[in-house]
């Protein structure tokens, strides 16, 4: 069927920012409590990222190894869902590497600099789970945590599990 | 055209399997089966490979006195294993890749599925369909 | 202005799939965490209207149409406009009651239902509530914008197909329905993969 | 030819092949000593040069393969090593003559051969022999080894003047055409003078020597000849031998890039008996072994580089090779062996593709029909193979068809234990292991389909081997891990041939040791039922164990003093998630609440499921049960009887299924809920079991403040009745009961309540005690119900529109009017109660009565129990003062109480106050009747709101002050009138505190000192029904008391104003 392939940028923001307080709305209620709301963002962040990992990745060629996936997820990955490249990838070359984005855009619509950092977890814990969805369907586990200094700045953190 | 087509998880078990005629579906399940030695084989050596040479379509995985056996592999490890009729000359290698690359599309639409757990058996309509119809076009 | 406004919105177009794919696991979460499907269409409805109250800021910042003069106007900027913007499709505008107070949105194919097929266990799900809750939630602020009698209405949805294969029937369902009551209520029926 | 050798490697194209047999009646055992002795004799560094050579013994050789010994020579026995018994001397003679007929057999190929004797003494051992070997017994031939070199020596010769003899290939005389037994038909009659046919003669022979040269250690050498022999054959497309020539320049480079050799540890495991561990010993090249690496053939450093081909190349020729081969379905052997050898290289180099792609190949070549035998062994080496090459599946796959082979029809007698032997081997392949722990945890992962075939199979097969306890385990690990795997009918067929089995041979839990080794663990049906809570139920109420409050000081203080020391909050942290709050009993019924459902589509029978605990001996009930088809979570409970005391644990629950054994542990099972498993099992305590003298209620009053009754009884009484309630306790328990408690506490009750409820005494009961268990004690309790006896608003109607007057009666000593009340209307008044035919005013009133015992053991740990027995009294109401007025007697220190007593009762009734004589009621008739009271002083007014604090509004306060004064007055006036029911033969009493009204009181009391306006007003408000002249000389008492009163005021019975007179 043919569709078109662009959706509004402002739509998906307002639907995140909806999501996360929704689901702290909720859990004020009662309904789940409230520790678990990040792990429900991740969550979804993983099953969406298994699925988009599944779209992005069907006409690339094969991986040749960690790296290459990692440099995916911080080119191609990120471009198609945040609209630009991860501003720089460092590793340790055991498994563990940091994704810096200097101008994240989940956090841009906050106001920036440090005065509302308390509530960026839980506006990063889906992109956590997107990023550890995308691996994970690639055949990587791993732990995503993410830190911010200074908003929109931010670091992922993604650990590889060896199996 | 296709008498056999099946779809593998990463942790090598079947997610989807379908085979005409039905009646002996286990023999294709063995054929299947033993393809996935030389498809992990033949992924160990596609990482090896040179970039462009490492395309998902893996093709002829081996023959057998009436059948062909076709893989192909996406990036997420899922494995698509093909067993096609060796008397059917018709197929030339591009359109067993296109049939691939069709099965792909609809395994990610199910992927995209927001209530398809990934792992599970695929129960999807959609795709049910389109393995039906590579199955019913004969050649 | 408009110059502004274009490059606006073309900055602004991404990947349909986060979108989609995003709502899809806001849809299942929410279904884990209310046992019956009624909760999660109010919930999505909820949703939706607070998205709605936030798109509408975007929207008349962005697309710079002016008041609207009458319902078939306001129906015209929600098709053309509106739904073009953020989801990159227009519905298209039928059923106008005779009153010219009520009126249907067609999508031909809903963003949002695409990859989508309803296990039997969720008969009673609207899958797309979200749009209603949005639509309510942004007309519902336009109101002062709208002389007072049109503003508004109700926002209905009717069986917005989802199933997968382009089918002959999915536009003849109507998914959305605005008229010029003064009652939110919703609706939705889907024909099932069966 | 038409044996293949599937062992057969590239290297053992180097090798000189020698047969080793018995003849005459040789031990296998001796035979098979000698035979390994000889094998270690492999190879030999030939004397004065540094050439090696290498031997492949066989003590089995079909002589028909020895007729491609021209072909390939290693196929060709030079050597015949013949090994016998002889005892006597007459023996020797025959003994030599079978040694050489035996020689006849491989005689045209034979460069040496030897025979060694074993048993025979004296002179005939005694002459030396070159070809005879005497030793007088297997145990004394130290020098066997030294003859098999010397012997290996001797063919070096021949087999070196050979290859000389070959090699130099004199020009003029003619060289002979080697042939292979098929082609001879076809050469009769050739021009044997053609160029063309020389060329072949010249290349075969090549190809000959090249072989020669290989045996001989001259590996370089033979590369050459090997060479030239490939460019003479296929210039002359002399196919089969060209191809043997491209095989020997494999084998060469072969030999040549890996000296540990292609055989691999595989080559030790040989299908026929007759492979030994010495064989893959003389695979081994010295050469590369003793001097590191470097060839000890001094040729092979001349121009290594050329003639050798490379690994490639090797695999090229291969294929070459076996292309040619392939042209002659006579050489399928020839074409089949060389692919075994090519995929034996390929394994090496770790090209598992091009390996594969051989053995797809070699799997095609049909030889001519296989004997049964032959096929197991050409499958299983498939699979060997494939293994090889790390193609688990495909291995497994050959496995399976090898063990399937095994069992094939058409053999006489199916090998059921090697099929299952070899099935099992397949486990792996399929990623199956037979442990039911790799399951339990997660979801079921791998090929199910597959997977559920092999297990059948394994069933089948250990059924028909004879072995039903293995069929049962196999089958149980089938229903238990491809539960969801299994359509519904073969849900159904499993458990069907599983019950079969277990007929005969029910499952256990214990382990099964296989022959191999192999044990199979035991398979709990966990699933069967699934199990999804467990959850340790308290005693019922009246069993609960309660602690006495002084030990559970104690308690606490036997805890650490230090109270924010970790280790306690770690405890406590344990505690809460393990150990339970509550006790059980020993000796007293405990319950386990299991939530359970049947995945089955059919009725699930469970078999004695009982519980498994450790900690305290437990007498576990193990109950029986049958859930429905695919039921929803089902509770199960099970019981047992603790028998010591201590802490237990509830570890899981054993089952019986479709007659398997089965002991669940809930730690393995996955998604459990559990309010833990530890419980403290407390000493014994008495059952105490009480019954009354009164019917069981069918109230059920609703328990106050938690405690639950466990019975209640019921009684009706008429307002101001009493009666005793006589009480049974019997000690049903185990233990002595020695302590009881009764305390009794109301419930619920609105209604005013006069005088003691509930009494009793204790002592008598108590006086009986300790009580035995089976014996029975008594215990009375007094019940009384005093109610309000003040008349009902609508009974005051009544009376008041009979129109009924009191007024102006005469001042006279007590007497009595009757009034005629409308009794009709007043009884039933259906607006007043629900209940039809009941009696509007009935009221109830309920207690608890609580039994607080204990003794024996649990008693001495401070613990006792709490049954309570709940009391319901209807109260039916007796007699109503539907008025009460006061007359003045003669003394102002007295008055006449006037009361009109109605009987609302069915039943006449007798009322009888202190020294009156008794007025007879009959059902619903109302008499006034007038008592002499006694006036007292109200001096010390009880009223201390401090107590009655709790009542919020005035107005209760208000009936709380009303009604202690009436207790007051009570006490004051003692006047009580009994109620006696002739006809119930029931009694009760009556009193007045309830009813007397401020104006009553007002009279009751003694004038008091000082007269106040409030108190004047409040008479004169309240004197609204008395006659004047009793306010006139009511007055004139006022007037006494106080003169400046204007005017006293009565609203009622027509105003009169009384001047002030003055005179």
């Amino acid at each position: 069927m043919t569709r078109p392939e662009m959706a509004d940028e402002t739509l998906f923001l307002l639907l995140h920012n909806e999501m996360v307080s929704g689901l702290y709305r909720a859990a004020e209620h009662g309904e789940g409590e409230n520790g678990r709301c990040i792990t429900k963002l991740e969550n979804m962040g993983f099953r969406v990222g298994q699925g988009l990992i599944e779209r992005f990745t069907k006409d690339t060629a094969r991986f040749k190894d960690e790296l290459d996936i990692m440099k995916f997820i911080c080119k191609d990955f990120w471009t198609t869902v945040f609209k630009k490249q991860i501003d720089n990838l460092r590793t340790n070359h055991q498994g563990i590497y940091v994704l810096q984005d200097n101008k994240f855009r989940l956090l841009t619509q906050m106001s920036t600099g440090k005065q509302y950092l308390e509530y960026a977890p839980k506006y990063l814990a889906f992109t956590c789970g997107l990023v550890r969805g995308g691996l994970s369907n690639l055949g990587i586990k791993s732990i995503v945590t993410a830190e911010v200094s200074a908003m929109p700045a931010c670091k992922f953190q993604v650990m590889i599990q060896k199996m | 055209m296709a008498v056999c087509i099946a779809v593998i998880a990463k942790e090598n078990y079947p997610l989807y399997i379908r085979s005409i005629p039905t009646e002996n579906e286990l023999k294709f399940h063995y054929t299947v089966h033993t393809s996935l030695d030389v498809v992990d084989e033949k992924i160990s050596a596609m990482g090896k490979a040179l970039v462009d040479q490492r395309e998902l379509y893996l093709g002829l995985l081996y023959p057998t006195e009436d059948y062909k056996v076709y893989g192909y592999v996406t990036n997420s490890k899922v494995k698509f294993v093909m067993v096609v009729d060796s008397s059917n000359t018709a197929l030339r290698d591009n359109e067993i890749r296109s049939m691939f690359r069709k099965l792909h599309n609809s395994y990610t639409d199910v992927m995209c599925n927001p209530f398809y757990n990934p792992g599970d058996c695929i129960h999807s309509r959609a795709f049910d369909n389109m393995v039906t119809s590579m199955m019913m076009q004969v050649c | 202005m408009s110059r502004q406004a274009g490059r606006g919105t073309e900055s602004k177009k991404m990947s349909s799939e986060l979108f989609t794919l995003t709502y899809g696991a806001l849809v299942t979460q929410l279904c884990k965490d209310y046992e019956n499907d009624e909760d999660v269409n109010k919930q999505l409805d909820k949703m939706g209207y607070n998205i709605g109250v936030r798109l509408i800021e975007d929207f008349l910042a962005r697309s710079n149409v002016g008041r609207c003069h009458d319902f078939r106007e306001t129906a015209d900027v929600i098709a053309k406009v509106a739904f073009k913007m953020y989801l990159g499709i227009t519905p298209s505008i039928t059923n106008w009651s005779p009153a010219g107070d009520e009126f249907s949105l067609i999508l031909e194919n809903n963003p949002l239902v695409d990859f989508v097929e309803l296990p039997d266990n969720h008969s009673s799900l609207i899958y797309s509530n979200l749009l209603c809750g949005v639509l309510r939630g942004a007309l519902e602020m336009v109101r002062l914008h709208f002389s007072p009698r049109k503003g508004g209405g109700v926002v209905e949805v009717l069986a917005g197909n989802e199933n997968l294969e382009p089918s002959a029937d999915i536009s003849t369902h109507p998914l959305v329905q605005v008229c010029g009551l003064h009652d939110f209520s919703c609706c939705e029926s889907m024909s099932r993969a069966k | 030819m038409s044996v293949p050798d599937y062992m057969q490697c590239a290297e053992d194209h180097q090798t000189l092949l020698v047969v080793v047999q018995p003849v005459g009646i040789v031990p296998e055992e001796n035979f098979f000593r000698i035979y390994k002795r000889i094998s270690t004799v492999s190879q030999i560094n030939v004397r004065d040069s540094q050439r090696v050579l290498y031997i492949r013994y066989r003590h089995h050789y079909p002589p028909e393969n020895n007729e491609w010994g021209d072909f390939q020579t290693h196929r060709k026995v030079v050597g015949l090593i013949i090994i016998t018994d002889c005892s006597s001397a007459k023996d020797w003679p025959q003994t030599f003559e079978k040694f050489h007929l035996q020689k006849e057999i491989y005689g045209p190929t034979l460069y040496d051969s030897r025979l060694f004797v074993f048993g025979l003494q004296g002179e005939v051992a005694e002459q030396p022999r070159t070809d005879v070997a005497f030793y007088p017994s297997y145990d004394e031939c130290e020098t066997v080894e030294k003859r098999i070199e010397d012997f290996i020596e001797s063919l070096f010769i021949v087999l070196e003047s050979k290859r000389l003899d070959r090699a130099t290939d004199k020009s003029g005389d003619k060289i002979p055409l080697l042939c292979v037994p098929f082609e001879k038909k076809d050469f009769v009659g050739l021009d044997t003078d053609s160029r063309h046919y020389k060329k072949r003669c010249q290349g075969r022979m090549r190809k000959h020597v090249g072989d020669l040269c290989l045996q001989a250690g001259m590996l370089q050498d033979s590369l050459v000849h090997y060479h030239m022999a490939v460019e003479l054959l296929r210039s002359v497309n002399d196919f089969l031998w060209l191809g043997a020539a491209l095989e020997g320049l494999c084998s060469a480079s072969v030999i040549y890039h890996y000296p540990g050799g292609t055989g691999g540890k595989a080559g030790a495991r040989r299908a026929q008996g007759s492979s030994l561990p010495a064989e893959a010993g003389n695979r081994h090249r010295p050469g590369a072994l003793t001097s590191n690496g470097i060839n000890a053939d001094t040729s092979a450093e001349i121009g290594r580089a050329k003639n050798c081909l490379g690994p490639e190349d090797i695999i090229d020729k291969y294929k070459e090779a076996i292309s040619y081969y392939s042209k002659y379905k006579n050489a399928g052997v020839i074409e089949l062996e060389a692919c075994v050898k090519a995929v034996r290289v390929l394994a090496i180099q770790k090209k598992s593709m091009e390996a594969s792609e051989f053995l797809q190949n070699a799997v095609y070549i049909n030889l001519r029909q296989l004997s049964e035998e032959e096929k197991i062994q050409r499958y299983s080496i498939l699979s060997e193979l494939y293994e090889r090459i790390g193609f688990h599946r495909k291995s497994a796959f050959f496995k399976r068809v090898a063990a399937m082979q095994c069992v094939a029809p058409s053999i006489s007698e199916p090998g059921w234990r090697a099929c299952y032997k070899l099935l099992l081997e397949t486990l792996p392949g399929y990623s199956l292991s037979l442990d039911p722990k790799d399951f339990s945890k997660g979801t079921h992962k791998g090929w199910a389909a597959v997977q559920m075939r092999l297990l059948h199979e394994l069933v089948y097969a250990s059924r028909r081997m004879g072995n039903p306890a293995l069929s049962v385990r196999h089958l149980s690990f089938l229903l238990q891990t491809m539960l969801d795997f299994l359509s519904d009918q073969e849900k159904k067929d499993v458990t069907q041939s599983l019950e079969n089995y277990t007929s005969k041979c029910p499952g256990t839990m214990e382990f099964i040791t296989l022959p191999e080794g192999l044990r199979l663990p035991p398979v709990p049906f966990t699933k069967l039922p699934i199990v999804r809570s467990v959850k340790l139920l308290n005693l019922p109420i009246s069993l609960r164990p309660q602690k006495m409050k002084s030990l559970l000081g104690q308690n606490m203080s036997a805890k650490s003093p230090f109270i924010y020391s970790p280790i306690i909050a770690h405890n406590r942290g344990e505690e809460r998630s393990k150990k339970i709050d509550f006790q059980w009993v020993q000796g007293d019924v405990c319950e386990v609440q299991l939530m359970v459902y049947n995945p089955m589509p059919f009725e699930l029978r469970v078999e004695n499921m009982g519980l498994l605990t450790t900690g305290v001996e437990f007498e576990s009930l193990p109950a029986a049960l049958s859930l429905p088809a695919e039921s929803g979570l089902y509770p199960v409970t099970l019981v047992g009887v603790p028998q010591n005391t201590g802490q237990i644990t509830i570890n899981g629950y054993h089952t019986s299924v479709f007659g398997v054994f089965s002991d669940c542990i809930l730690d393995n099972l996955p998604g459990l809920k559990t309010n833990g498993c530890a419980v403290e099992v407390i000493p014994a305590l008495p059952r105490l079991q009480i019954s009354t003298s009164l019917p069981r209620s069918a109230h059920t009053l609703q328990p106050s403040s938690g405690d639950e009754i466990s019975t209640s009884v019921s009684v009706q009484l008429y307002n101001g009745e009493t009666q005793q309630l006589v009480i049974k306790l019997e000690n049903i328990g185990t233990e002595p009961l020695e302590k009881l408690e009764v305390t009794a506490k109301t419930v619920n009750s609105k209604e005013k309540l006069y005088g003691e409820f509930l009494s009793w005494k204790l002592e008598d009961t108590l006086s009986q005690f300790p009580l035995k268990p089976g014996k029975i004690a008594t215990f009375n309790v007094n019940i009384k119900v005093k109610l309000d006896f003040s008349c009902q608003e609508n009974l005051l109607q009544d009376l008041s529109d009979d129109g009924i007057s009191i007024s102006g009666l005469p001042l006279s000593s007590p007497f009595r009017q009757i009034v005629k009340p409308r009794v009709d209307s007043k009884p039933i008044n259906p607006t007043e109660s629900g209940k039809v035919g009941d009696f509007s005013h009935v009221k109830t009133l309920e207690a608890i009565l609580n039994f607080k015992y204990s003794g024996g053991p649990g008693h001495a740990d401070g613990y006792y129990r709490n049954l309570s027995l709940g009391l319901h009294v209807e109260v039916e109401p007796s007699v109503f003062f539907t008025h009460v007025s006061t007359l003045p007697a003669t003394s102002t220190r007295q008055c006449h109480l006037l009361l009109d007593v109605f009987n609302s009762t069915e039943h006449e009734l007798t009322v009888s106050a202190k020294n009156n004589e008794d007025l007879v009621l009959h059902a619903g008739e109302c008499q006034r009747m007038a008592i002499q009271v006694d006036k007292f002083n109200f001096e010390s007014f009880p009223d201390s709101p401090g107590e009655r604090i709790q009542f919020a509004n005035p107005k209760q306060l208000e009936e709380e002050r009303q009604q202690a004064k009436g207790l007051e007055i009570n006490s004051k006036l003692d006047f009580s009138l009994t109620l006696i029911y002739p006809s119930l033969k029931r009694e009760g009493e009556a009193s007045v505190e309830g009813v007397l009204n401020q104006l009553v009181l007002e009279h009751l009391q003694l004038a008091p000192l000082q007269w106040g306006d409030s108190q004047l007003r409040k008479v004169v408000l309240n004197s609204c029904i008395l006659d004047c002249q009793f306010i006139s000389t009511e007055y004139e008492n006022l007037l006494q008391r106080n003169q400046n009163k204007p005017a006293v005021h009565l609203p009622h019975a027509g105003l009169l104003y009384l001047e002030k007179t003055e005179n």
